[in-house]
């Protein structure tokens, strides 16, 4: 069997990558559009931690950003959650289409 | 393990207090915010204290901003890493001039909040810890160079930001802004962040220096050429999203109209000025970036593709506020067609021919600090109207020159700084950047000229609107009643924007003096920049 | 006074009506009817005039040297920087701004006092609110324009200032903007005004770019350099029209001056203007305002080739004639001043134009004072006659209205040249006008081509003009007695240099430009850059304006006399005739500064001026009075035809309307036969032969005049407004909404098209803001692959230096 | 329903699979971090591997498609925790323990509950759904489409920065060391950064007396 190398992961995160596009620019859910944000997020975690892996020795700077990178999808989710809470209360749907009331 | 352990005191070596004291304006900011984080807990959650421990805090850091300001005049330092040359953490004089205004604009968007909601409002804490929040954001995203800070930077900036925004839970504009806001700034920044992670793969590191090395040599040699271009395109998206350059300009308009309007203000200014010092800060490292004679010339698609967008991005903001009837959205246009205009004087200094990248940078300065009293004073005007009338529909404004001259003619005298006609200050910001672009003498600088000029002039009509309303139709509403200390702000705004038009000269030698020696400490040389060995800053071991 | 005082205080001048002008802004509805006014009276113009009075007496005790020395040291402030070109600001101290300040100032005051009597009679309502501190606002940001406008060392300032002044123009013509003439007028002004702005702007480009400062005495210092060695402006090889780009720039300024000063073919705003109120025509379109053309036009006169002051002086020439015949048939009583005004001004161009630096500026103060009497008695007349401004029917009001008849025949004596030839009586026109046709007959009958003369001469040949320094004005012209021209030239060079422009023009013909490009520098400042060649005019030019000059004196009396003597045409209009005395007062004050002016102060400091102006191409003047002239045979018939040209017109207008308007009523009918036979049928014999020879011939040409005036200019001017419209709209918009509403077509369409073109992907709709920034991104890497393709493991790589 | 049930089953299985081919998948990396902390050579984990990644790379694929499909905001949850599951198998094979590990504890377990919350809070019914535009699906498909043929070709051609084979995973305690030492301010910063979040949240989400 062939040898697994970077462009392997390269090319799952580039699913990855694509399907979040198609998800944020198909789901009328505020929700949905973020689980599409999530998955770009992925794509991007496994570019990084793939690159470190391919590097060379002693190279964390991917993985560090990784950390990172899970720790801002946790505060935007946080922050989504609560504004689509509210959003729910004003508009009585998440659906962002109805969401357009600011326009022109 | 045993590595790590042999140098476990990675920190010896650093001074690190001296460290602290050039980061303080920001670590204060964030003080700031654990002190009103405690509030609530010892002295409650009275707005006027909130207020006050913040305009405290705010003070402190500027005054610590004003003496880092000092200490850094000879030339920056990349710090608070041990690894200096990873461009963590910067501060140097672009840094601090950025903070310095930032502070400013910072009080001046407190005080207002002080008049309108201060009385009324019941989560003040909650307000406070996101407008201190997104101004470290903001902060921060101009003394860096290192992806990872740039994202989270961004990030700082804007979580809170979202927040603000819908902060009124029981607006339904506000509520829809924020979603929209959010969405919007949450896929830029994913798809920032799958640029950066590109970014890395294809230069191995973070530092902003050494990935421009690696794009500029794949731009020379053709080689990676068109992933080079996708990843700086995913990168700058989530810049262009932050400076709501088209095509990212969509959430602004709406943003801004549902936001409360002292959000409205803090965004349209200080969140755009940083990105777009961000954005200056990373051209400029891509110029330093090259070292060879033959890859000059790599420069120019990015100096044309920044050009363009640019020219579209006021174009686009210029044509789009014609028939606004909201004032907010309206000055949110206006805002976008700023942002345009800022945009020219970065794409100077990302020229391949420029050796004005100082020019361009101090213009850029400049116009930020004239840009900021303009809205301030526009902001302010229409906030006092809103306040009294309930609506920042134009038709608010109608009379306001009898109904209260005090406003009007400050206001009169913002919008027409804002159309850049003398003598007014806006005159003197875009004059400069005309000038840097004129001074490329080539067809992109030239087309930059003839597009600002012709927007200039596109834009006269719409802030006439205001004028007009303001001036010539009259339904004999009765006088607007307004708090005497926003009356203060406008117009000093309005008479700042005089005395700057007065004190051009000063004005951009102090610019100028915050311009210099950027270049290397954005390099992440991270020693004393000034040659001058009087006033030794000192170096960090690496 | 020393140090900066003299600075300080004509700054201070120029600040006070602007601090006038906010605090009436705010205050001023507060202030109520007539207290705003006084007011305005007191801060916006009161303190400028004492300051200015204060400061032309230290002025007058200072000697030449001492006034030199102010000038040099006067103080600049750098503003800023024009990409390298520093831009300082600062006062021109010289004795034309003196003058020039304290005309404007005492002018502008006795204006602002009528003002307040003349407002008060006026219904100033719109929409039920008072618009009265408005009127005095714009007066005072009026003055504090025209103020700086005249202290400006540096061009941009003068510009910024002149752009004002402009605006105020537009503020007050539309004052009355509920109506639908001033709108229409004060739209005519903005527009043709950028036009002229335009070149104006061309101009300052060219001397930005190319003498790399817009400082007024650098600027001139480095165009006379410049012209010396050869380089910079003048080794450009650019030409249009056959111009060079020296001349070009000069034009272009000059392009500016036709605008504001409403020069042929840029004039056809001034006379609609006329629908501001009285007060506003006296001001802005008859003393100062449209006076500020001439101004700059003598401001920049150091920046002008002989060819540029060719093409001034060829356009004066044209304005002064067409004007004065239109004026003859004018019937509105504001019309005639206008048109009077601008066959003036095209004197004071033309005077210019000739080199008659001084006697052209001498004009324009002299004329300043009588106009603007003309023009508040005008008022006078049409506030007493509640708002007819219909001269056929007025008359008889000298006995209702005596003050206001004597001052105005002051006035029309003032115009037309009163004096008596020979001796030193007579008023301001008498001296200024005659001059100017003087020196046109020198340039146009007695010049010599003095390239030419040189090369046949060689150096050692003597002047042709012997010269005398216009300041002492003792007689090396004795020489050649007949020649009385000046060159006038700077005092301390003046022995040496008396004759500048021939000196000068002798050296840069002798030596090779490049080599003494230093040597010159220095003394540059004293009498470099006059042209070696400075041609003769052509012919007609002098025709033309000795020609108005009989003109000008027949529908000057005509005016008055339609107005105040023969029978009252309208016992409705008689009966009302009343004079008040709140307004005669500055009438008296200004026909006393008629005469004053015309003997004292102003001459001399003009003269005084010219010295600064050596470097320019040249500046005539004869000795002090027109009439030294006399002592040659050769000019005795031009010294009577012109001196006496008064007497000629005004018996022809006498003789007119001597006997009501009859006559003038009939050839009011020319254009119909039956109107022509009609006046035919006329019994005054002389009448007819007069009407005949004279009135029908000039009528004639008044009317083609009139006609061109109105069709083809006017026309092509509509075309261009409808071009134009969308930006003059802009600004339009600061007054008047109505206006606009009726502009909507258009580039604003068009523009609000775009906007919504451009709002269209605003749907509010997140995801199709997220679609299309995606597949504009994928569309672009498309783009780029396509391009680019895919760049090849096996491509060989120019790695470049870290 | 047959057809829900049915995706249940597939990710439930597809979960299963991935969480007991995490530890395989860690050890065929080769470059867990014993327990001293100190990394281990780097040695190719040979068919297994290869295994490993086939399968973590399809549920990944799947999952990420099934969330792209799906019409039901509940499902779409589910599906992306199989995607996060995935990632996480994909980050062991990848010899990044740590980073799995977070990705299972904090991503899968926090971040896709919160989310899961949201969506409970925000329907009327969890089963609501709002359907896009044909013509929407259409363009995206296009787009998205585009884009992954675009880059896959780039990203499979292109020079990275990086060396021709795998090395050895970094130590957890390497990592721990950079964050407070070259990446200290980061840290900090994302310490300041969750708790503003927490407060903004907080506000949003609470009910106003």
């Amino acid at each position: 069997m062939e040898h697994i190398g970077l462009t392997h992961y390269l090319v799952v995160a580039a699913v990855l990558f694509c399907c979040g596009i198609f998800t944020m620019t198909t789901k009328r859910n505020a929700i949905g559009i973020l689980i599409g944000v999530e998955l770009v997020l992925n794509s991007t975690g496994i570019n990084l931690v793939a690159f470190d892996r391919y590097m060379g020795p002693g190279r964390l700077d991917g993985q560090v950003v990784a950390i990172f990178l899970i720790v801002l999808a946790a505060a935007e989710t946080a922050l989504a959650v609560g504004i689509c809470i509210n959003v729910y209360k004003n508009l009585s749907t998440v659906d962002v289409d109805a969401a357009s009331q600011l326009r022109g | 393990m045993t590595m790590w352990l042999a140098q476990s005191n990675a920190w010896a070596g650093i001074d690190v207090t001296r460290h602290l004291f050039l980061f303080s304006p920001m670590l204060t900011l964030v003080c700031t915010m654990l002190a009103v984080v405690a509030c609530p807990i010892i002295v409650g959650r009275s707005a006027k204290t909130i207020g006050a421990v913040v305009v405290m805090g705010i003070i402190a850091s500027f005054i610590l901003a004003v003496r880092v300001a000092g200490e850094v005049a000879g030339g920056g330092i990349s710090g608070l890493s041990t690894q200096p040359a990873s461009g963590m953490l910067l501060v140097d004089n672009l840094s601090i001039a950025f903070q310095l205004i930032l502070l400013i604009f910072m009080g001046g968007v407190t005080y207002l909040w002080w008049m309108g909601s201060s009385d009324s409002e019941e989560n003040a804490p909650e307000f406070f810890i996101l407008l201190l929040g997104s101004a470290v954001g903001m902060g921060l995203m101009v003394s860096t160079s290192n992806l990872l800070m740039i994202a989270l930077a961004i990030e700082t900036a804007s979580l809170p930001s979202y927040a603000m925004v819908g902060f009124d839970k029981r607006d339904r504009r506000g509520a829809e802004a924020s979603l929209k806001y959010l969405i919007f700034g949450a896929i830029s920044a994913a798809i920032m962040l799958y640029g950066i992670s590109l970014l890395y793969g294809l230069s191995g590191s973070l530092s902003v220096a050494i990935v421009a090395q690696h794009c500029i040599q794949s731009l020379a040699s053709g080689h990676n050429l068109v992933i080079t271009l996708v990843a700086l395109m995913c990168l700058l998206s989530g810049i262009a999203f932050k400076i709501s350059a088209f095509p990212f300009h969509f959430w602004c308009p709406d943003a801004f109209e549902g936001a409360k309007i002292e959000v409205t203000a803090w965004l349209s200014v200080a969140s755009k000025s940083a990105a777009l010092i961000l954005l200056a800060r990373l051209a400029m490292v891509f110029c330093a970036g090259v070292s060879a004679p033959e890859a000059i010339g790599m420069l120019s698609p990015l100096a044309w593709g920044i050009g363009i967008m640019a020219a579209i991005t006021c174009t686009l903001g210029n044509f789009a506020a014609y028939k606004q009837t909201s004032a907010k959205r309206l000055l949110a246009y206006s805002s976008i067609a700023h942002a345009g205009y800022m945009l020219m004087a970065i794409a100077v200094f990302v020229h391949p021919h420029s050796d004005h990248g100082q020019e361009g940078m101090s213009a850029l300065l400049t116009y930020i600090a004239i840009y900021m009293f303009m809205n301030l004073g526009a902001f302010g005007v229409v906030a006092m109207v809103v306040w009294d009338t309930g609506s920042d529909n134009l038709a608010s404004f109608t009379g306001l020159l009898r109904r209260a001259p005090l406003l009007a003619v400050p206001m009169i005298i913002c919008l027409m700084s804002l159309v850049g006609l003398p003598p007014f200050a806006g005159f003197i910001g875009k004059w400069w950047i005309l000038v840097a672009l004129g001074r490329l003498n080539d067809s992109l600088g030239w087309f930059l000229v003839i597009t600002a000029v012709v927007n200039t002039l596109i834009s006269l009509y719409y802030y006439m609107r205001i004028v007009v309303q303001m001036s010539l139709r009259d339904d004999g509403q009765p006088a607007l009643s307004f708090p005497l200390g926003g009356m203060a702000l406008v117009n000093i705004c309005a008479i700042a924007l005089f005395a700057m038009f007065g004190f051009a000269q000063p004005l951009k030698t102090t610019s100028e003096q915050f311009t210099r020696n950027i270049f290397d400490t954005t390099m992440a040389k991270t020693v004393v920049v000034d040659a001058a060995p009087a006033q030794p800053i000192e170096s960090v071991q690496r | 006074m020393n140090g900066h005082t003299y600075e300080i205080l004509l700054a201070l001048g120029v600040l006070s009506p602007f601090i006038s002008f906010w605090l009436l802004v705010f205050i001023g509805p507060k202030l109520g009817k007539p207290l705003a006014g006084w007011f305005g009276v007191a801060f916006g113009m009161g303190v400028p005039l004492l300051l200015a009075s204060y400061v032309l007496m230290c002025w007058l005790g200072e000697d030449a040297a001492s006034r030199a020395m102010l000038a040099e040291h006067a103080f600049r402030y750098h503003w800023a920087n024009l990409g390298t070109v520093p831009i300082l600001v600062g006062v021109k101290l010289d004795s034309l701004t003196i003058a020039m300040y304290f005309m404007v100032a005492f002018i502008a005051f006795w204006i602002f006092v009528f003002s307040v009597g003349y407002m008060s009679g006026h219904s100033d309502e719109v929409d039920g609110k008072s618009k009265y501190h408005r009127f005095f606002a714009y007066l005072s940001l009026f003055a504090f324009s025209m103020l700086g406008l005249v202290l400006s060392s540096n061009l941009l300032f003068l510009f910024i200032f002149w752009e004002l002044v402009g605006l105020c123009s537009y503020l007050l013509i539309g004052f009355y903007f509920h109506e639908r003439v001033p709108q229409y007028a004060q739209m005519k002004a903005f527009i043709t005004n950028r036009v002229g702005d335009f070149g104006f702007i061309i101009g300052l480009m060219l001397v930005y770019f190319q003498l790399g400062t817009l400082d007024l005495d650098d600027a001139a210092r480095i165009f006379a350099e410049q012209y010396a060695a050869g380089t910079g402006i003048f080794a450009s090889s650019f030409t249009m029209f056959g111009w060079s780009l020296a001349t070009i720039m000069g034009v272009g300024l000059f392009c500016g001056a036709m605008g504001k000063s409403a020069q042929f073919p840029l004039h056809v705003w001034l006379p609609d203007a006329m629908a501001g109120p009285t007060p506003v025509s006296a001001l802005i379109h008859a003393a100062t305002m449209v006076a500020a053309g001439v101004y700059l036009v003598a401001r920049v006169f150091r920046l002008m080739t002989p060819e540029a002051l060719m093409f001034v002086a060829a356009i004066g020439c044209i304005t002064l004639t067409l004007m004065a015949l239109i004026a003859m048939v004018q019937t509105d009583i504001k019309k005639c001043l206008a048109y009077s005004t601008l066959s003036q001004l095209g004197y004071m161009i033309f005077g210019l134009g000739c080199g008659a630096w001084i006697a052209a500026l001498f004009h324009l103060i002299t004329h300043a004072f009588f106009k603007a009497m003309m023009f508040l008695g005008s008022g006078q007349v049409i506030e007493g006659c509640h708002h007819e401004q219909d001269m056929r029917k007025m008359g008889g009001l000298m006995k209702k209205m005596p003050v206001t008849g004597l001052t105005f025949l002051v006035g029309v004596l003032a115009i037309s040249g009163f004096g008596i030839p020979g001796t030193n009586i007579g008023l301001g026109g008498f001296f200024s006008k005659d001059e100017i046709l003087a020196v046109a007959w020198v340039r146009a009958f007695d010049w010599t081509d003095y390239s030419r003369h040189e090369a046949e001469h060689g150096e050692h040949h003597a002047l042709a003009v012997p010269a005398i320094d216009a300041n002492d004005g003792s007689s090396h012209g004795a020489i050649d007695g007949e020649k009385q021209i000046v060159l006038a030239s700077d005092p301390q060079h003046g022995d040496s240099h008396a004759a500048s422009l021939h000196g000068e023009g002798h050296t840069a013909s002798e030596s090779p430009r490049g080599l003494k490009s230093t040597a010159h520098g220095e003394d540059a400042h004293g009498r470099a850059g006059v042209f070696s060649r400075v041609p003769a005019m052509p012919k007609w030019m002098f025709y033309l304006a000795l020609f108005t000059a009989y003109i000008t004196p027949f529908y000057m009396m005509r005016c008055w006399w339609m107005t105040f003597m023969g029978k009252p045409r309208d016992e409705h209009v008689h009966d009302h005739a009343h004079e008040s005395p709140m307004m005669f007062l500055p009438l008296v004050v200004l026909a006393v500064g008629t005469f004053v002016a015309s003997y004292f102060l102003f001459r001399d400091l003009i003269s005084d001026a010219a010295t600064a102006a050596t470097i320019a191409p040249m500046v005539l003047a004869t000795d002090g009075h027109v009439h030294s002239l006399a002592i040659t045979a050769a000019h005795h018939w031009l010294i009577t035809g012109v001196g006496g040209s008064f007497v000629v017109g005004f018996v022809i207008a006498i003789l007119i309307y001597g006997r009501g308007l009859n006559i003038a009523a009939r050839i009011k009918g020319t254009i119909g036969i039956q109107q022509v036979h009609t006046v035919l049928e006329n019994k005054y014999y002389i009448d007819e032969l007069y009407h005949l020879v004279w009135v029908k011939g000039c009528m004639c040409i008044a009317h083609i005049a009139r006609f061109i005036d109105t069709w083809v200019i006017d026309m092509t001017y509509l075309t261009l407004a409808k071009l134009t419209e969308r930006l003059a709209a802009f600004s339009g918009l600061i007054i008047d909404t109505q206006c606009v509403d009726g502009m909507y077509n258009g580039m604003a369409d068009t523009a609000i098209d775009i906007g919504e073109a451009v709002r269209r992907p605003q749907t509010g709709r997140i995801r199709n803001y997220v679609l299309f920034a995606a597949g504009g991104a994928t569309v672009a890497v498309v783009l780029m692959l396509l391009y680019w393709g895919v760049a090849s493991p096996d491509q060989s790589v120019a790695m470049l230096t870290p | 329903m047959f057809r829900s049930r049915f995706h249940t089953i597939v990710l439930a299985a597809l979960g299963v699979v991935a969480l007991s081919t995490a530890s395989l998948a860690s050890d065929a990396a080769g470059s867990g971090a014993d327990h001293s902390g100190v990394t281990q050579a780097a040695a190719s984990g040979g068919w297994l591997e290869v295994l490993l990644f086939y399968i973590a790379a399809a549920a990944a694929c799947v999952s990420a498609l099934g969330v792209c499909y799906s019409r039901n905001i509940v499902r779409m949850a589910v599906w992306l925790f199989g995607a996060l599951g995935s990632v996480a198998l994909l980050y062991f094979l990848l010899a990044a323990n740590f980073i799995a590990a977070i990705q299972l504890i904090v991503y899968a377990g926090g971040t896709l509950i919160l989310l899961v919350f949201g969506v409970m809070l925000t329907s009327k019914s969890p089963w609501a759904r709002f359907e896009a535009r044909k013509i929407e699906v259409f363009g995206a498909t296009v787009v998205s489409g585009t884009l992954f043929a675009c880059l896959s070709l780039l990203l499979t051609r292109a020079h990275w920065a990086t060396t021709d084979s795998a090395v050895a995973g970094t130590a957890m305690s390497a990592l721990g060391h950079s964050l407070l030492t070259t990446y200290l301010v980061p840290f900090e910063l994302a310490g300041v950064l969750l708790m503003i979040v927490m407060v903004g949240a907080a506000h949003l989400a609470r009910q106003d007396k």
